[in-house]
């Protein structure tokens, strides 16, 4: 019953099926230019929320760092310690290794500092010279944990020469307490926009791929294997994802360009020095390969929705 | 070749759409299907085209049983069928020329000769100067020459043809009927439901009549005619 | 050429008109409830991000109420002053408008106060005790602004019996800062916000209208008036809206719930006194209304692009 | 009351629907239009419709040119036709009733009276059973009984049926032509486009005919009638 059919080789037609599939969906979206462009916006958005997110956690993660070093530790040395074994205690601190930096200041130093602040100024300008203790001021690298800086604190104390010794623990414990938050909000918030991401990116997906219904029965009917059928909607997922995560990345530049002043006006108030930083090529890359991947999962998985759902008729 | 062996098929409880059906069609062999609306007759291509599942009985083709087949060999045995739907079912976004390259595309064959074959069937059922129109832009009876040629481009083993006559008028039918004689001295068997009983008188071959779901006479050529 | 058709009267025709097009909206979305689940789910969020960023900000002005209070002002009496002149003095401030309360401290007072910040009380404690001037300390009301407080201090610095005043100009430039940085921010959000619901709204309700599109083609061809013909889907949008304004809402008390715990133990660390507001009854009735009115407004501008779009067949 | 004066229309450059057609039809009157396939049938009807725009030429229907109609007449005007559509065009979500009904429906009718009449219609296409299926649990010939119901159930002043027995064989073809008949003696302007030839020729109405998008042939039941 076989006629003369000349049924083509196996590995040729996989090819062959391919590319028309990728150029059946690279045109799928421009059919209807009008509704692609909402999709790819309503894509692009699911993915640019979470993105900025991620890049202002990239930034605060910079600015803990520059945060934490300002915690600097001061050593008060007894009276009894003359200057050079001072010198000698400034270079075992110098030796150990969380400290960055250390120095030794004098009391007209320290009055300095204090004077400094504005309100305390007043008080100190008032106040007749005295005698103030020698102190080491010592800067630990950013990396040190707090845990460290408390060993580091608890062998020192010990130490006959220390008379006593003072840091900042209670920025510490603030900055520690505001990590904290702003770790769980990032968590919560980036378990909300996953799921966010997920309903609005399968509902907009799985509404593409609806309005292809008919096709992808007909295509069923007239012989076409289940993956013939959803090849070319899968590349269609893959071209949203790619256009989707061009334009998210373009939001993140804009968003970015308009918060960098703001930024800078509020950081200069309170005299700290960072930079806003946007997303490097690497990472532009990541997020659109990223995105493409999860269009065509989402594709795949409502293609397979659409499989089961399918109606007898 | 088609056995249908005490096939009955229900939707819901008190919808028999047929009931107790038998009957068997040889390879090669080209025939009717006809009976009143709503009598059954797509029901049996439907089935045939795995389309609805059997509620009771067996439908083997070529030797197997169909309603027992593995989902990932239906494709196979689907381009082994090409059927003319009733309502047509072209796609939308695609020009006439692209519905019927697809049936071949589907099959593995290059562009090129899918597009040369498509082209010639187009010629074959009369509408080659609407190649590149989209098919809502033409009319129904149009649009299902549209369907019965890609329903034979590929040159499939058996033909279902549901109604393929419906939007056209006696002369056309009569020249379609002809390329389905031609098919059928290919070897190609068909299977063409149909109350056209002008065409049916003319073309003198078997034809199986239903009435309510139920097979109520089966009239050979070679027998007496079936006159309605 | 009339038959006895019977043509009903207006108004009656008009109010059932309306009764059938609301059961037929409610009931739309119950035809694919998957489908529409996902929808109401879509609208639900876009709903939720600015409800949320709103609450928050409510949350935000009422703490920076309780912040610009704490920074008091210190006025140095001059060493001249007796302690009657004080007490008079201190009474002419107390009935200044903007003085909410005022106190004398003396040098004991100062130093208790000063004592308390772990790093200076150390080198309080190191320093013999010194004569220091008195003082008066003023809390403004939270209403008075930072111009007010400038105004306040320049009048009283040019009387004789002070000799300096001191004030936190420092805290008021930086809350200052922080409420602008904030304030652009969520202004910036806000209008992202907004284009980005508008994007996914539209593509939502104008999905769920193109759905119905040969419904709508049909309705027309026998006869309806596109008033009629919109009517029903006017209807669903606004159920819509309902559904998805209650679920927001929900939305909201949850995510607030958890953040409560982590807000609060963060304020805690930095000693400020606040607790978290969800949304009173009538907000979340503002809430539902508002987010109904702008369904239906995306179903009546989808609808009519729709039927802008109407091909001819 | 039905006046086409030189009307054409064109989709695009080279595809002329219709050339040049001019006839009139009175009130009351019944008749077929019959042509090839892609002759012009149903874009007569489309035209009388509103469904497509006149590129040339006027249509008048009780004296009104409707080309020049306003937007918010249209639904007026077209709640005096009833369209029988080839592709029936039934709603997939309301079942066959609420289908019929709805027609009522938007003319205003309570719901008991539309009810009741459509349940009336249903009987009258010999479907009474199918009442509350969805159309898509229907077979064609089903589905087309139930556009016909749809279209006379308000009893508007003109029917336009596009090809309403292309799925119904010879004998329930004619029971509904019955209808048409019964339909038209109350006064209703009918215009039947339909290529079967055996029902024309049973009803020896006045028959238009079409060839190539022109009016070829006018034969009234008076005059020699049409024998093809
Ligand atoms: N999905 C379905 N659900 C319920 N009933 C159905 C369904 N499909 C078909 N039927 C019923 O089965 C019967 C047979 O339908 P079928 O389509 O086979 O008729 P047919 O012979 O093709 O008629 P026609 O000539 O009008 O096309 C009809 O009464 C129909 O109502
Ligand atoms: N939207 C359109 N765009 C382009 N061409 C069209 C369009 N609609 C119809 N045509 C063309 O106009 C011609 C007449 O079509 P029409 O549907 O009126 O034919 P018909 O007489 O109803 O045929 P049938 O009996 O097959 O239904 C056909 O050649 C068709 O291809
Ligand atoms: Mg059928
Ligand atoms: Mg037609």
């Amino acid at each position: 019953m076989k006629r003369n059919n000349a049924q083509p080789h196996a590995f040729s037609c996989y090819i062959r099926g391919h590319k028309r599939a990728i150029s059946e969906g690279f045109l799928m979206p421009w059919q209807r230019p009008l509704k692609s462009l909402m999709t790819i916006l309503t894509l692009a958005i699911c993915f640019y929320i979470p993105l900025f997110l991620w890049t202002l956690w990239l930034n605060y993660d910079e600015l803990k760092q520059s945060w934490q070093n300002q915690g600097s530790i001061a050593i008060f040395i007894e009276s009894t310690v003359d200057l050079k074994e001072t010198g000698i205690f400034l270079q075992e601190i110098k030796d150990l290794p969380i400290v960055e930096s250390a120095s030794v200041l004098n009391s007209d130093a320290i009055k300095n500092q204090l004077s400094k602040d504005e309100q305390l100024s007043q008080i100190i300008s008032l106040i007749t010279a005295h005698d103030l203790p020698r102190q080491i001021s010592v800067s630990v690298f950013a990396e040190t944990t707090a845990d460290e800086i408390e060993v580091f604190i608890n062998n020192l104390s010990i130490n006959p020469q220390v008379e006593y010794i003072s840091y900042d623990k209670q920025w510490l414990s603030q900055l520690k307490a505001l990590t904290n938050t702003l770790l769980q909000i990032a968590r919560i918030s980036a378990f909300m926009f996953i799921l966010i991401v997920m309903v609005i990116l399968a509902n907009t997906i799985a509404n593409e791929i609806t309005d292809h219904k008919n096709e992808l029965r007909l295509l069923e009917l007239i012989g076409a294997s289940w993956a013939q059928v959803r090849r070319s909607f899968l590349y269609m997922g893959t071209f949203f994802g790619i256009y989707a995560g061009i334009i998210a990345v373009i939001f993140i530049a804009i968003s970015f360009r308009w918060l960098k002043d703001t930024i800078n006006s509020l950081v200069q108030n309170f005299g700290i020095d960072i930079t806003l930083h946007g997303l490097s090529f690497q990472q532009i890359a990541l997020v659109i390969i990223i995105s493409l991947l999860i269009t065509w999962l989402a594709a795949r998985l409502s293609l397979s929705s659409q499989m089961l759902n399918q109606v007898q008729d | 070749m088609i056995n249908f062996n005490r096939v009955s098929k229900s939707y819901g409880k008190d919808n028999k759409a047929l009931r107790d059906v038998s009957f068997t069609v040889e390879a090669g062999e080209m025939l009717f299907l006809t009976g009143h609306s709503g009598a059954g007759k797509t029901t049996i291509l439907k089935l045939l085209m795995l389309m609805q599942d059997v509620s009771y009985g067996q439908i083997k083709v070529n030797g197997q049983d169909i309603s027992c087949m593995k989902s990932r060999k239906i494709p196979a045995y689907r381009r082994n069928i090409g059927m003319i739907f009733q309502d047509h079912r072209l796609l939308e976004n695609k020009t006439v020329l692209d519905n019927i390259a697809l049936s071949l595309q589907i099959r593995g064959y290059s562009d090129t000769l899918s597009y040369k074959k498509a082209n010639a069937a187009l010629v074959q059922v009369g509408i080659a100067e609407k190649a590149n129109f989209y098919p809502q832009e033409l009319s129904s009876g149009q649009q299902q020459r549209v369907g019965i040629a890609r329903a034979f481009v590929a040159k499939p083993d058996i033909i279902l043809a549901d109604e393929p006559t419906g939007n056209l008028d006696p002369d056309l039918s009569l020249d379609l009927m002809k390329i389905f004689e031609k098919l059928n001295s290919l070897g190609i068997t068909i299977l063409i439901a149909s109350h056209d009983l002008f065409l049916i008188k003319r073309l003198q071959k078997r034809v199986l009549v239903l009435e309510k779901g139920e097979l109520i006479d089966d009239f050979s050529p070679q027998k007496n005619m079936y006159t309605p």
